[in-house]
């Protein structure tokens, strides 16, 4: 069992990375499973010219699963180019989380992904990128 | 009177049921997740398999053997289901799928031939999504107002709001016999009266009850009652929905189709009697018959005797569950109230965490808002854990149960 | 081309069918009432048997290992269908009971939502009530108008008139692929061709088609396909609504409740994404995992095989029966344009009358109107008798009907 | 086989008694079987008083069950007291018939009884008694 909930996901459940708000964000977005209740936002201020992560954070409630793979997600992004982040897939997350998820999982460990994804799109899309 | 009930022996139903020998992950399977689905014994299975390996062919009008021996099969399934709710007759009982199809076809036959703009629906706050979206559907198509009977604080029907909600414009009241979530066994016969003194027709979903109690529709007296046979032994895909004759009767067809039809020209048709009037096509007459077999297997342990042997199971589960620190019950903890299925959350411990922990142990219970989320925005949470339980339940499943949430606990550090 | 197709090893596929083996008043049952309903193979059987034995759980949302392994079970289902029929994804594949709630699911869906007063509906006076009823209701409901292409003294439907049926009101044009009585096999990428021209939405009944002969939904290009499982070696309680997606998308749900909704309050209620959001409430996932089991087996026999044996029998049959003094065939005569039912009179018996006394020589038949009242009236025949074949059928077969037949004959003295 | 379609019910289908119409009947009343296409037409004449069946008749077609037993019906209730003709049910028939009939053909036998009886009974309902 604790191939799945094992010490580095309960280590990131229970000591979150970048986790908070930031004020004058870029981007902020927000969204929710409303099946299980799981919710994340992720706030991100970009470098100067627009093109990488500047700074991230996340907040939000819901499982272990959720919570844990969006702290991954945060520790993994930070920094990075744009383009190379919205490269991110399913897999990738996966790979992060490194244990086997059941279907009915996967949804929880991919809600991260999905409000990164929508917020940044959303911005290049007022953006005009 | 309690000790004239037969009580259940769980060890010689178990042998009935192979899918309950299995192990998962290497752990004797726990399963505790009967009222999504119950598990089959083996009569309800040989009935399916001998209904297609020995003189199968569709049923209804056939002049050959094969069809006149299946269609008396079918129809006996229809006459054992009758005895088993206590229907007047089998034209009461019509086959639907499941119970979401029993009301849909309430709500679309009765509800669009009968219900007008300005009249009135009372549902409560507990219902399953299946006997609530249907209404809110019907509601903004033809601008009826759905009104709710309210929770108590324990979780049960606030009935001492019926009265003021039950206005002459109330055409229709509709509730669950037992919640699905809560466990809250309702007594139907009091709200079925003060309804019907107003002019409403009563529908009752009994869903969570029909499989758990004795149910006797005529005893009752409600209008519809509509019930899942993949719930009570039975196979997926059959259903039943219980009417009244004049309502059946007055009611248009719902699906239309071959065998529901008794004449149909270019221009012109005339509806079969009842119950075939609702049964479009092809029946899953296979499904029906298997369902025979499986109220047999319920009726042949007594219904009472059933109801008995859950009480027990969730009185223990609610003991054994209260000495958990950081559990919380949900809904009723009177065993006399609560039917076998018990909703529960464990502090700090997201349901779905909870359930893929105990998952690993074996033990399967459901996580979610069990198609209740109304009640759970109501409830002030967005899952919760459930266990469920039936005749093939036993006591030492509740300590696996209890030991495994321990185990979670230790694991998540809680 | 034709030397490539692998013909069928009866004698094997035998083998797989247990009730074809058995003695109905003391004769070897001659089953030809497959197209009513066909005979299951082992192979469909035990796919439902271990269904319920082996990790039975409900589909959908459970976190155990039960319910995930179902649910993927029931998935592999769907997309087996969606290669069987050559769908482009599982989304396009609705789960029903049946190809008659598959048409009332348009019906009331895509009818009540998208035709309105004045709208004209084209269908054909060879359909099955399951797709000419529910057309007849909405027509009445709505003030729209059906219109029929009308059939040609062989039994073919009259395309020559096609053109001017098509007005640019017509709005939904719907046909059966193959005609459950009169066996006239429509090649419908014509038909699809021009109702799309003047912006009809195509729905076709594929219930005789699908189990008999190759489909390939993308290829005919319709909007709706519709089929049932149990005449296609699954179970009973499962049929199949192909759908393409803008149109699936943009109809509103049919039935409510479970499963189907995306998030619901007191107040609102969002959908699920296609095709769940047509699937209300617990699906019938047994019988759709079964199905995935029957179109394995018969894709691979390949359905290039099934219709060239088809074909074969059905050669055979109208050979035969063409010698019978008074017998007179019902529908082409060409089997390469009739399916494999054939429909038959014989004169001065009614077919009631045939159908008993071949039953009484094990040979199974169907008489009546085969669901076809408004065919049979243009007709102008009461009752036709019906032999129909499958890939177990053998030529032998077909012998012993005819010798029954004569039989017949002589015991009533015709 | 011939248990069904045995010599006596053939002789009432090649030789019906009582068939025909009647000319200035008391009752005349006809139905059919939509499903198959039996068709059923009565005529009766009663006795002076009312009391009696005085002269009947039948003429249809369809399937030899449906035709064979209401000539049989003919022969059974000609001259029978109207009280008696009531009386008769489902099981008279079947015993008329005198061999075993699957569920789907019952109906067949039934036709002639029961245009008899819905003409006798909107006969009386005209006539009050
Ligand atoms: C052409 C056709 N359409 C529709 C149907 C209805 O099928 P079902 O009764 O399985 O819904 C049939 C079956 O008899 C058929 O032959
Ligand atoms: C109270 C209640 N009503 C209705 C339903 C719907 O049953 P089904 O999905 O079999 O239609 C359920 C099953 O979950 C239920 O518990």
């Amino acid at each position: 069992m604790e191939d799945l909930y094992r010490e580095n996901l309960l280590d990131h459940y229970e000591n979150p990375r970048h986790h908070g708000t930031l004020e004058h964000a870029d981007i902020s977005h927000e969204e929710s499973n409303p099946l299980c209740g799981d919710r994340i936002r992720i706030d991100v201020k970009l470098s100067e010219d627009g093109s990488r992560i500047a700074e991230i954070a996340f907040s939000g409630d819901g499982c272990i699963i959720s919570q844990a793979s969006a702290s991954m997600l945060m520790d993994e992004v930070d920094c990075k180019p744009i383009g190379e982040v919205q490269k991110l897939e399913r897999q990738d997350v996966l790979d992060m989380v490194g244990a086997p998820l059941t279907a009915a999982r996967v949804k929880c460990a991919m809600l991260g992904l999905k409000v990164l994804k929508a917020g940044l799109y959303q911005y290049l899309v007022d953006h005009q990128k | 009177m309690k000790d004239t009930i037969r009580s259940l022996d769980v060890a010689r139903i178990r042998q009935d049921f192979p899918a309950l020998n299995e192990r998962v992950h290497g752990r004797p399977l726990v399963f505790l997740d009967s009222a999504a689905s119950s598990q089959k014994p083996i009569q309800v299975l040989s009935a399916l398999d001998q209904a297609y390996r020995t003189s199968y062919a569709n049923v209804h009008r056939g002049v050959y053997y094969n069809s006149e021996r299946t269609t008396d099969l079918y129809d006996q399934a229809r006459e054992k289901i009758t005895r088993f709710i206590g229907a007047p007759a089998p034209e009461n009982v019509v086959f639907v799928r499941n119970a979401t199809e029993a009301l849909n076809l309430v709500a679309y036959s009765y509800g669009r031939h009968f219900l007008q703009a300005g009249d009135e629906i009372v549902l409560t706050e507990l219902e399953h999504h299946a006997n609530f979206v249907p209404w809110q559907v019907l509601a903004r198509e033809r601008g009826i107002r759905l009104k709710f009977i309210p929770l108590t604080p324990q979780g049960t029907l606030d009935l001492a709001r019926l009265d003021e909600l039950l206005t002459p414009r109330v055409k229709l009241v509709t509730f669950a016999h037992v919640s699905n979530v809560l466990g809250t066994i309702t007594d139907p016969r009091p709200v079925i009266e003060r309804a019907h003194a107003v002019g409403a027709k009563v529908v009752v979903d009994g869903c969570q009850a029909a499989p758990h109690m004795p149910v006797d529709v005529q005893a009752l007296d409600c209008d519809f009652y509509a019930l899942s046979g993949h719930k009570m032994l039975g196979p997926t895909g059959i259903g039943v929905l219980y009417g009244k004759t004049d309502v059946l009767e007055a009611m248009p067809p719902f699906m239309t189709g071959g065998d529901m039809i008794s004449s149909v020209t270019f221009d012109s048709v005339t509806w079969n009697e009842i119950p075939v009037k609702f049964e479009a096509g092809t029946p899953a007459f296979v499904e029906a018959i298997a369902l025979g077999a499986a109220v047999d297997y319920l009726a042949a342990l007594g219904m009472d005797a059933v109801r008995a042997h859950e009480r027990e199971v969730v009185a223990y589960a609610i003991e054994r569950l209260t000495e958990v620190p950081g559990a919380t019950i949900i809904g009723p903890t009177d065993p006399d109230i609560r039917g076998g299925a018990l909703t529960f959350t464990i502090k700090d411990i997201h349901p779905h965490d909870l359930g893929t922990l105990l998952d690993r142990e074996g033990v399967a219970i459901r996580a979610g808002h069990h198609c209740a989320q109304p009640l759970h925005v109501r409830l002030g949470l967005p899952a919760t854990a459930r266990a469920s339980f039936y005749i093939y339940t036993e006591l030492r499943e509740i300590d696996a149960l209890i030991e495994a949430i321990y185990k979670a606990k230790h694991t998540l550090r809680k």
